[in-house]
């Protein structure tokens, strides 16, 4: 396997390669993080609750993920089972839910962004995200 | 005996390793990782004869431990980066610690977040400089900010999102509530500087610290690997004709006595630490409950003793905050969880 | 303007591809990729401490550098300056304390 | 614990506690012909437990526990009890090997020299892998793939293929009934079913390959090929590994090799036929 060189010494002599600057703005460095959303769906039983039965049942969701009492004007009756982990996933990229329209869609996702340490799917959540865009 | 007593007595003598069988193998190397103890077994039997699948096991405990020591000692230097301007003392605290300063207890230990204590009145520019380099609250619930601030002896948890790495500002090594009120100004006093700036606490006020961690803020969850910190601590100065008399100072100076004389009582049967002039006080009837708590796990990783486990549970709540007021705290969380908002209590 | 110092180049190990390069911290255990001109900055900035307009003079010297869309050099250099401590692959100045990891 | 199994797969011990005979049961037929761990001694341990003490009985469900866990992990009724030692062991190869840079990839293997297939659970690769395996490739594992960061070679990793819904029926034609494990319906992932390697994969299981072609597939509208350059590969396969990481510079001269020296390609293809005489083309064209 070919070593991997270390950084070339600089130099006065080097002769002078073009040097793109770029705009300030435009980032230059990607750090690699930590990976886990490849493989949650094969290495655990990963679902998320919505909403949290220790702490919401019986609410349904609003348009921005907030628990608020059942019926409630421009709100969404919760999904009868959790969400598994492969649903999830491919409602982060635009899909809908099973059995869900768009907007249902989008509550339920509202309502996953906000999960806190702690509350129950959170770290289901916190894996698909690995790494944290 | 049972794989708990077989792991430590593996730790206090490697010497007795290469008799195992492969059932006790299986069996420690189960519970080592439960208690967070393989990467110090694995750092403790290296150059050892030991069967192939065991050694390889270990190797990889040292790769484990190996990234956990790079980690810790990064975050240390990033939390340093964001400090330094400030000119306030930084100390660093438990295993971040004992890795930053090259110790024995270090060696192949898993590490946690990373935990500093600072002087009472610099807190509040600690927690501006770390929100302006990029730290963020873990759970920004005010009435969470509300309890650590007046009742616990640190900042709200704080995350890097880029590192995902959590750190704990104290200003004081136990909760204010707990009755033994330690003195952070005297252990920040009596500090060292690292060669980068940072500092730990001195060698006796480092095995204080680990005893009260052990007993004072914890249900003895992780204490076998916290006794280990105490273990190799206490070798670490077993010549030292002075150290006796330093470390019953420091324990009287931080009204921690009774911590570390329990702490050294534990140590002496499990780990075979030398005692010799150690102030261990008076041995108590409890020292056993203490001893099988810590024990209480069999070769299948699984927690054993039950009810044991769970009188020691209600015990580090009781004792870090007053019953009334564990009674309100607990009241408003359960108004809290009405309403649909949370935060679970986090273990310290 | 803050002056920024980054440790030995023993603490990266890199790999060119593509115009890129992919770099590998050892005091931090971190991977990143690396666009221009951050390499370039990392090897400029070996040879001492720098703020950003002294570090662009020293840029101009042994590379051609091309136009910051029009942004004057020095800003464009002091804002790869500030990502790359963010980082944590440079430091503003007093002080590099990360000891070569292992 | 009541009910034990041991097995090795590849080069790494696995022991399974269960507090149930069923898992092991089921186990101990799915993974007949496996060795057992080297020395007696399982690099790693899962325990399938009830979530409360009379969960054993009344609707018994089984949570993953072992040496390696992730916090929120829901229980799964017993019976997919094999499901759910399959997740367990997954997950301590996910969270706990060291060994070697763990790629979620499957892999075969022809003349010594292996082929990857990268991607989300989902793109097929275990289908694929399962389906080269019956025509002429020996399956090195459709799940994970173990880059040894000192040689550069990859070792086998063949547990039983873990085909989902319609995969069930297309491996079904291919292969004899007693290669295949019991259906287990209304999984999370939907009807599951195990496949067994073929004994050729099993016997050869301690040989490992070359890499030399790294393959993202996908499923897409046509068949199409596009190479990727060393950077997007580097990349994306740092996404599709669970220890690049902790391997700390280990793996970073691993992954770093592996770019660098396999050619790599995405390929979207429109069926399973399509896909197989994409990858053999393919190989032909590149691999030599």
């Amino acid at each position: 396997m070919p070593p991997a060189g270390d950084v070339p010494p600089s130099g006065a002599g080097a002769t002078r390669r073009r040097l793109m600057l770029g705009a300030a703005a435009a980032s230059t460095v990607v750090t690699i993080r930590p990976a886990l959303a490849a493989t949650v769906g094969s290495v655990m039983n990963c679902e998320v609750p919505v909403p949290d039965p220790r702490l919401g049942a019986g609410k349904w969701i609003d348009g921005r993920g907030q628990l608020v009492d059942a019926g409630t004007a421009g709100s969404f009756r919760p999904p009868n089972r959790p969400l598994k982990a492969e649903d999830i996933r491919k409602a982060m990229q635009g899909a809908n839910f099973p059995g869900a329209d768009y907007e249902t869609s989008r509550a339920y996702m509202a309502y996953i962004r906000k999960l806190q340490n702690g509350m129950s799917g959170f770290t289901c959540y916190q894996s698909l995200q690995m790494p944290r865009a | 005996m049972s794989p708990t007593r077989l792991l430590v007595a593996v730790l206090a003598d490697p010497q007795a390793a290469p008799a195992l069988g492969p059932g006790a193998w299986q069996d420690v190397l189960t519970v080592a990782r439960a208690e967070l103890l393989i990467g110090s077994l694995a750092h403790r039997l290296h150059g050892l004869a030991l069967p192939p699948a065991v050694r390889a096991i270990l190797d990889d405990a040292r790769t484990s431990a190996e990234h956990g020591r790079v980690q810790a000692l990064w975050e240390a230097e990033m939390a340093r980066r964001a400090l330094v301007t400030l000119g306030v003392p930084v100390v660093l605290l438990k295993g971040t610690a004992f890795v930053a300063a090259g110790l024995a207890a270090g060696q192949g230990r898993s590490i946690g977040d990373l935990d500093i204590l600072v002087p009472r009145d610099a807190l509040d520019a600690v927690e501006a400089a770390l929100l302006a380099a990029g730290w963020e609250w873990v759970k920004p619930d005010p009435y969470d900010h509300l309890y650590y601030r007046r009742w616990m002896h640190e900042l709200p948890p704080l995350t890097h999102p880029e590192r995902d790495r959590m750190i704990d500002v104290h200003h004081t090594i136990l909760p204010l509530t707990a009755r033994p009120t330690p003195d952070a100004t005297a252990l920040i006093a009596d500090s060292v500087a690292l060669e980068n700036g940072l500092r730990v606490p001195s060698p006796a006020d480092m095995i204080v610290h680990a005893a009260a961690h052990l007993f004072a803020d914890g249900d003895l969850a992780g204490g076998l690997r916290n006794l280990w910190d105490i273990d190799r601590l206490v070798r670490e100065h077993a010549g030292d004709a002075e150290f006796p008399a330093a470390l019953a100072a420091s324990a009287r100076r931080h009204n921690l006595i009774p911590h570390v004389a329990r702490a050294l009582r534990l140590s002496a049967p499990i780990y075979a630490t030398p005692m010799e002039g150690l102030p261990i006080g008076r041995a108590r009837w409890a020292d056993r409950l203490y001893a099988r708590r810590l024990l209480a796990r069999d070769g299948w990783g699984r927690e054993t003793r039950p009810a044991l486990r769970l009188a020691f549970y209600i015990r580090s709540h009781w004792i870090r905050m007053p019953p009334l007021l564990l009674a309100r705290h607990l009241w408003t969380k359960f108004r809290r969880g009405q309403r649909g908002t949370t935060s679970s209590d986090r273990a310290s | 303007m803050p002056v920024y110092r980054v440790d030995p180049p023993a603490c990266r190990l890199s790999v060119e591809a593509e115009g890129m390069t992919l770099l590998y911290h050892r005091p931090s255990g971190i991977t990143h990729v690396l666009l221009p001109p951050a390499p370039e900055i990392l090897t400029a900035l070996a040879d001492g401490p720098a703020d950003p307009a002294t570090l662009a003079a020293r840029l101009a010297v042994s590379h051609a550098i091309g136009d910051g869309d029009g942004e004057d050099a020095a800003a464009v250099i002091a804002a790869r300056l500030g990502e790359l401590a963010a980082v944590g692959l440079v430091a503003v100045a007093p002080g590099i304390g990360g000891r070569v990891a292992g | 614990m009541r009910h034990a199994f041991s097995v090795r797969i590849g080069p790494v011990g696995f022991r399974v506690g269960s507090a149930w005979p069923q898992p092991i049961a089921a186990m101990r037929r799915l993974y007949a012909g496996y060795p057992p761990p080297r020395d007696g001694i399982a690099d790693f341990t899962v325990r399938l437990e009830p979530t409360r003490p009379w969960r054993r009985w009344l609707r018994p469900s089984a949570m993953v526990r072992g040496d390696f866990t992730l916090p929120d992990a829901a229980p799964l009724p017993l019976a997919q009890g094999l499901l759910a030692a399959e997740m367990g062991m997954n997950l301590q190869m996910a969270l706990g090997a060291r060994r070697w840079l763990l790629l979620h990839a499957s892999c075969v293997e022809r003349d010594g020299r292996a082929l990857l297939m990268s991607g989300h659970s989902g793109a097929g690769k275990s289908t694929l892998s399962a389906l080269l395996g019956e025509r002429g490739w020996r399956l090195l594992g459709d799940e994970f793939a173990l880059l040894d960061p000192a040689s550069g070679v990859i070792h086998p990793f063949p547990r039983p293929v873990s085909l989902k819904n319609e995969a069930i029926a297309v491996m079904a034609a291919e292969v004899a009934a007693d290669r295949l494990g019991p259906l287990i319906p209304g999984t999370p992932k939907g009807d599951i079913r195990h496949l067994r390697p073929a004994a050729d994969a099993l016997a050869r299981m301690d040989e490992p390959a070359t890499p030399a072609m790294l393959l993202f597939p996908r499923f897409g509208a046509s068949a199409d090929v596009r190479p990727m350059g060393a950077i997007e590969t580097f990349v994306r396969l740092t996404q599709a590994s669970t220890n690049y990481v902790v391997l700390g510079e280990a793996g970073f001269a691993a992954l770093t090799g592996l770019v660098r020296g396999v050619p790599a390609m995405a390929i979207d293809y429109p069926d399973t036929a399509a896909a197989i005489d994409l990858v053999e083309r393919l190989w032909a064209e590149t691999a030599r």
